[in-house]
């Protein structure tokens, strides 16, 4: 089997408190492979957000990486100098952060923060004009190339957002993170966005990790869907088969959960708050709110396992 | 503004509350016990002091420290320890009260002019930003001059008109950002007067923030007062610390080596200065919870 | 992008606070009951001067338009200003004021430029650094020391500083001289001379220098961490840049264009300590003029001194002012 | 019959700055709508960011004033009201908004929000009514009065305080009732729960609710009517089902198909056209405002701003292709 291009094993995420450690990322595994596109799905404060900056380290104190590995190509990305990791950031996997109305740099123009990343990975594929370069790139994502002169707050919040995503593209990454790309987005723009990148994707035969709360969106564009509850991946399948026949509880009460035009219907809510992760139910974390609990979801934890090929789950159902 | 008993109490829990987070704040507690330490020491010694600190000539003059004049005596015949318990307790006196005058005005016009606007907020902006810009030391020398002998209630008065500004234009803006927030729309719906919800959601908001400047109006009040007795212009036949300065400056004290006369008040400035800026660092802590612990 | 409005806005505001500044000079000397001159003859009358009766009074009165009605007397004195006339001084009569400001002011600039730049930018720099490592999980040790160190010196009052300097380096350790600005037994233009001008500068430069530093330090500190936490800052950490290139463009840039406003509005704090640190060491320059003139109680002088200074003040803020939109592309958008 | 509130060709202009070239922004056009006193309806109002819905709220809650056009409450402007007759305003006319953390004053406990209204509208004679009062209120959005009222804002948890909110509505009982974004703020798994309670809210005290959203599958569960704004006009207006099923304005057509359904078999078909119009050049446009991103413009649309026009009962459009 071909190593997959990224992979993580058994990564653990807390936050220093003054008491227990907030377990934002407990344990989790997971892959993604050449080309695909995988979503990974939660809803507020679950660790989703916290789990794509730790990919690639980029969390900061008082989050700490309790444990575990992320391998990029067979490389574990944690155990290389700050300076190797440096250079695997952007060139190889690019990260796209959820807020991008501030993300970028007020006091630059827009060009200087193409050229400027350009400069320190020594990307030397843009040829003798690195202007045009950045026109093209930001021709693909549907901006004019005078973009390129102006300062931030000359543009509206999607077109920061498209200015990041083809700043991403501009030095040909294998894999792109992005942390709820278009959630602060209108409808009509996060769907152009999404085409966009997905587009870009097909012509570069980039992989994506798309990280979003909207369950919907996300059937729009992925391959794959990792679904994430608790600072736990509770359940990882291909779009179609989640659709069809969702395995873990959690996974079922949230499709159910969102409204659509199909039904002129108040949809049915998950009874119950998400726990807090300084003192995570003992056993299934999802327990406390699962309809179909047994006892031992209450002391014991289901393992994360592959119960059929390409099905994944963390439930007692089907251990 | 207090309607009823229950605000009343309401506003009595809510300091009861406050005065909680200030002992648990290490940094407001320490810098209040230092500044109240000073104070009360001194005007505990000056009630029994056996000296006076301005007659002259009741005591051999030019002393070196002894026990019986720990501090010594200066040129003409006083007790310098007791000028120093004098004159901090006066010191004291003259900006904070320089303080509150400077506080209240500034809240008063910020809150009004920011939460009304309309052309008085824009004549209260204005003048703000006049007196931001004017160096005030140079207004202050020429109103001290103009005044002549000024008593104590009045150096406080022209401290604080020239300490009022900064503090007034921070005051509006949060007033200005302030008055955006969801809250002060819900309280509207509730049906709030406009000085109810200053008075009952604006202000009680922004009390962490309002004593950091309290801190800081105080406290360049005292600098300001302490600058211009220094040169000479100040209350006349009272002793305060910036006085005592001014006579170590005539009889070229730092020049003779008289430590033992221009020291102790210098340090006494200082350790209210930096104690005044510790209680508004604990203070932004509150305010910011983020910042803790980051130092 | 310069908005028409923020420079039309600014030199309005500019002007008014000049016109304040005349009201208040025009008016606060006359508040005084009694003629100004009057009250002069009674205090040289005291110290056993004479300089005549009544008379001299009114000759006086008339060369100060004190005979004249109230608007009469603010047209003629805005007409004197707009000259370049402040007047003559009473004390060292009959020198003109303007000339004694020419004077003094070199003087004054010379310390108050030099000590302003040293500390802004190196206040500035040293704040930028100690807000950097507030990155670390860990901030080193040197960061808190020099906390403490710069909070402590910025809550120090300027003249406090410059009497200790005054008994450090005059009395306990005399490499510095006291009061003056130049040694005047020296002959003017030669290297001893500039040698001496600078040693004698250097304290009250130094007072002036080392407390700024420690307000432009915490400031500078404050404002690094504030930008530490911005979104362009994780983006550019994402990008995977060198660190140099984040201090330098994403985090210095950012922080040090706010400071250049706050150094507008610290203009007139400053020249208000620098006038003090003048008087306490003597240095001949507007400070010590200001500071004579009230005590010989010289209105004409008082008055002049006071306009240049807040002119000088009000006139460096506006064209610092004016200069920012150009720096940052920020100001204007909204 | 007087409408119990109407808008009458409300527009909102905000002034940009610039002193010598004054620009301007006209967050909201000549939007008219009403409530009938027995209309107990839920009326949903959607658009993007900067469509002006959230200027509409302002202006209905009385926040600011319209710059020309009126809002009539009772057949009165609101603007040519005493200052007593405020009060009686705001008593019937309520809201609840996006983010019910932003809403509640963090120095305050519940028990503050509940009882500021009960004092000002004197909903209760007694201390003891009072609180009987709140506790019935919050009994009716699932929440326990001893749980809550003295505790702070920020040891709630979202939905709990969006029920505190909710609670304040029963407690005042308005005849109208504005939910600017209620649930944009909550978890998917648990925006359904706050939407019943609106629902329940609504029909059980005879309430209308004008729902204000860009969310319009939310809003679609629980509203009778839709109006869909565009950079402040109205595109299409009227019954939501019909409008869902059969949009007419080629800016409806693109927003209902840019909504995803939550089924991957049912993506998206085509491709949106992305154009960004600059705020400040906004105001140059004569025509229809969105004929730049039109793939059906005529030349009349550059040229003339359509009007509002009847289709058929309860359907309005602003098209061309439709005059």
């Amino acid at each position: 089997m071909e190593t997959p291009l990224l992979e993580v094993q058994d990564l653990k995420i807390y936050y220093k408190t003054f008491g227990a450690p907030v377990r934002a990322v407990d344990g989790v595994s997971f892959t993604v492979r050449k080309k695909e596109t995988l979503g990974l799905a939660g809803e507020s404060a679950c660790g989703k957000s916290t789990l794509a900056m730790g990919l690639l380290k980029l969390i900061e104190p008082p989050a700490y990486i309790a444990g575990g590995k992320v391998l990029f190509r067979g490389n574990d990305l944690f155990s290389m100098s700050d300076e190797e990791l440096r250079k695997i950031r952007w060139r190889h996997v690019a990260f796209s952060p959820q807020s991008s109305m501030n993300a970028l740099n007020p006091v630059m123009k827009i060009y200087e923060q193409f050229s400027d990343a350009m400069q320190d990975h020594r990307f030397k594929n843009q040829g003798k004009n690195p202007q045009g370069y950045v026109s093209t790139l930001l021709k693909n994502v549907a901006l004019a190339p005078r973009i390129s002169k102006q300062y931030a707050c000359e543009l509206s919040g999607g077109m920061r957002q498209r200015v990041i995503i083809s700043m991403g593209m501009a030095l040909r990454p294998e894999l792109i993170i992005a942390d709820e790309p278009t959630s602060s987005l209108d409808v009509v723009v996060q769907r152009g966005v999404l085409e966009m990148l997905t587009e870009l994707k097909e012509e570069h035969a980039t992989s994506i990790l798309l990280v979003s709360h909207d369950i919907a969106t996300l059937f729009e564009v992925i391959d794959r869907l990792a679904i994430i509850y608790a600072g736990k991946i509770v359940e990882i399948q291909g779009v179609f088969d989640i659709y069809d026949e969702p395995l873990h509880p959690y996974t079922q009460g949230l499709i159910v959960s969102v409204p659509t035009f199909e039904r002129k219907e108040i949809p049915r809510s998950i009874p119950g708050l998400p726990p807090d992760l300084r003192d995570p139910p003992i056993g299934c974390r999802f327990h406390t709110r699962c309809p179909k609990v047994m006892e031992i979801c209450k002391h014991k934890e289901p393992e994360f396992k592959e119960i059929e090929p390409e099905k994944f789950v963390a439930c007692h159902i089907y251990l | 503004m207090l309607k009823s008993l229950s605000s009343t109490r309401d506003l009595l829990s809510s300091i009861l509350r406050g005065l909680k987070v200030i002992r648990q704040e290490r940094k407001i507690f320490v810098g209040l016990c230092i500044i109240a330490g000073i104070y009360l020491v001194s005007q505990l010694v000056s009630l029994i002091s056996p000296y006076h600190p301005m007659t002259m000539g009741n005591v051999a003059p030019n002393l070196p420290p002894s026990w019986k004049h720990p501090l010594g005596t200066d040129p003409m015949g006083r007790d310098i320890l007791t000028q120093l318990f004098f004159g901090t307790v006066l010191s004291m006196q003259i900006g904070f009260m320089a303080g509150v005058i400077a506080f209240a005005s500034s809240l008063t016009l910020a809150m009004i002019g920011g939460y009304y606007g309309g052309y008085g907020d824009s004549i209260i902006n204005v003048f703000t930003e006049v007196f931001l810009t004017i160096p005030s030391l140079a207004v202050l020398i020429l109103v001290a001059a103009v005044v002549g002998k000024v008593e104590v209630p009045i150096m406080s008065v022209i401290l604080a008109i020239f300490s009022w500004a900064w503090a007034c234009k921070v005051f509006r803006s949060q007033m200005l950002s302030l008055k955006e927030r969801g809250f002060v729309k819900l309280a509207k719906l509730s049906g709030e007067s406009g000085i109810g919800i200053i008075a009952k959601e604006i202000i009680p908001s922004m009390l962490p923030f309002l004593g950091i400047w309290f801190a800081f109006i105080v406290s360049s009040a005292m600098m300001a007062e302490a600058g211009l007795e220094l040169i000479g212009l100040g209350p006349q036949h009272r002793v305060s610390l910036g006085i005592i300065l001014n006579w170590c400056m005539h009889f070229n004290a730092f020049t003779r080596g008289l430590v033992n006369w221009w020291l102790p008040p210098c340090i006494i400035l200082i350790t209210l200065f930096v104690s005044l800026f510790i209680i508004s660092m604990g203070l932004d802590e509150i305010g910011n919870p983020r910042l803790k612990g980051r130092r | 992008m310069y908005t028409v409005k923020y420079f039309v806005r600014r030199i309005a505001m500019y002007v008014l606070t000049l016109f304040v500044a005349l009201a208040i000079n025009f008016i606060l000397p006359r508040l005084i009951p009694g003629n100004p001159i009057e009250a002069k003859m009674v205090q040289l009358f005291r110290q056993g001067v004479n300089l005549g009766g009544k008379e001299f009074v009114e000759k006086y009165s008339q060369l100060f338009n004190l005979d004249q009605p109230m608007h009469m007397q603010f047209l003629l004195y805005i007409n004197n200003l707009l000259h370049g006339n402040l007047g003559l001084s009473i004390t060292y009569f009959p020198s003109k004021v303007e000339e004694m400001i020419m004077t003094a002011i070199p003087w004054t600039i010379g310390l108050l430029a030099v000590a302003v730049i040293i500390s802004y930018s190196v206040g500035l720099i040293l704040g930028a650094l100690m807000g950097w490592t507030q990155r670390k999980e860990k901030p080193s040790k040197w960061a808190n020391v020099f906390f403490s160190l710069f909070m402590f010196l910025s809550q120090t009052p300027y003249y406090i500083l410059g009497i200790m300097l005054v008994y450090l380096l005059t009395y306990l350790l005399p490499l510095f001289p006291y009061g003056g600005g130049v040694d005047l037994a020296l002959i003017p233009g030669n290297i001893e001379y500039i040698i001496s001008i600078l040693k004698h500068a250097t304290l009250p430069a130094l007072s002036i220098v080392l407390v700024q530093l420690g307000g432009w330090a915490l400031e500078a500190r404050g404002l690094m961490v504030s930008v530490l936490g911005e979104d362009y800052l994780f983006l550019a950490k994402a990008k995977g840049l060198r660190e140099r290139n984040i201090f330098r463009r994403y985090a210095l840039k950012n922080m040090i264009l706010p400071s250049i406003t706050d150094l507008a509005i610290a203009l007139g704090t400053i020249t208000s300590g620098s006038i003090i640190t003048e008087i306490v060491f003597s240095y001949p320059g507007i400070g010590s003029l200001m500071y004579n003139a009230v005590r010989e109680l010289d209105y004409p002088l008082i008055q002049g001194v006071t306009l240049v200074v807040i002119f000088g003040v009000t006139t460096a803020a506006l064209l610092i002012d004016l200069l920012y939109p150009l720096l940052d592309p920020r100001v204007g958008e909204k | 019959m007087v409408a119990i509130l109407e808008a009458k060709n409300m527009t909102k202009v905000f002034p940009l700055g610039g002193l010598m070239h004054k620009k301007y922004v006209t967050a909201v056009e000549n939007f008219s709508f009403q409530i009938q006193e027995d209309d107990r309806k839920v009326i949903t109002l959607a658009g993007e960011s900067g469509s002006g819905k959230t200027t509409i709220v302002n202006v209905l809650l009385g926040f600011i004033k319209p710059t020309y056009g009126e809002v009539l409450f009772q057949g009165k402007n609101i603007w040519k009201r005493k200052r007593s007759e405020w009060r009686s305003y705001r008593k019937e006319v309520q809201a609840i908004f996006q983010d019910p953390y932003e809403t509640l004053n963090p120095f305050h406990k519940i028990n503050h929000v509940l009882m500021q209204p009960i004092k000002n509208f004197k909903l209760a004679k007694s201390k003891s009514e009072a609180v009987k009062l709140a506790s019935e209120a919050l009994y009716s959005v699932g929440l326990d009065a001893n749980d809550v009222l003295d505790k702070y804002p920020h040891q709630l948890s979202g939905g709990q305080r969006q029920r505190v909110m909710l609670a304040r509505v029963f407690l005042i009982q308005p005849k109208i009732m504005l939910a600017d974004e209620p649930v944009s703020m909550i978890d998917v798994s648990l925006r359904a729960d706050i939407l019943k309670i609106v629902q329940k809210l609504q029909k059980e005290n005879n309430m209308s609710c004008l729902y204000i959203t860009h969310d319009l599958s939310n809003a679609y569960c629980i509203s009778d009517e839709i109006i869909i704004l565009y950079l402040g006009s109205v595109m299409e207006q009227g019954d939501f089902e019909s409008i869902v099923k059969n949009p007419e304005h080629p800016y409806v057509k693109t927003l209902i198909q840019s909504i995803s359904i939550p089924n991957p078999r049912a993506r998206w078909k085509g491709k949106v056209r992305l154009q960004d119009i600059e705020i400040a050049r906004l105001e140059t446009i004569v025509g229809c405002k969105f004929c730049n991103r039109c793939l059906e413009a005529m030349p009349i649309c550059g040229q003339k701003r359509p009007p509002l026009i009847e289709l058929e009962k309860d359907r309005k459009v602003a098209c061309h292709l439709y005059v």
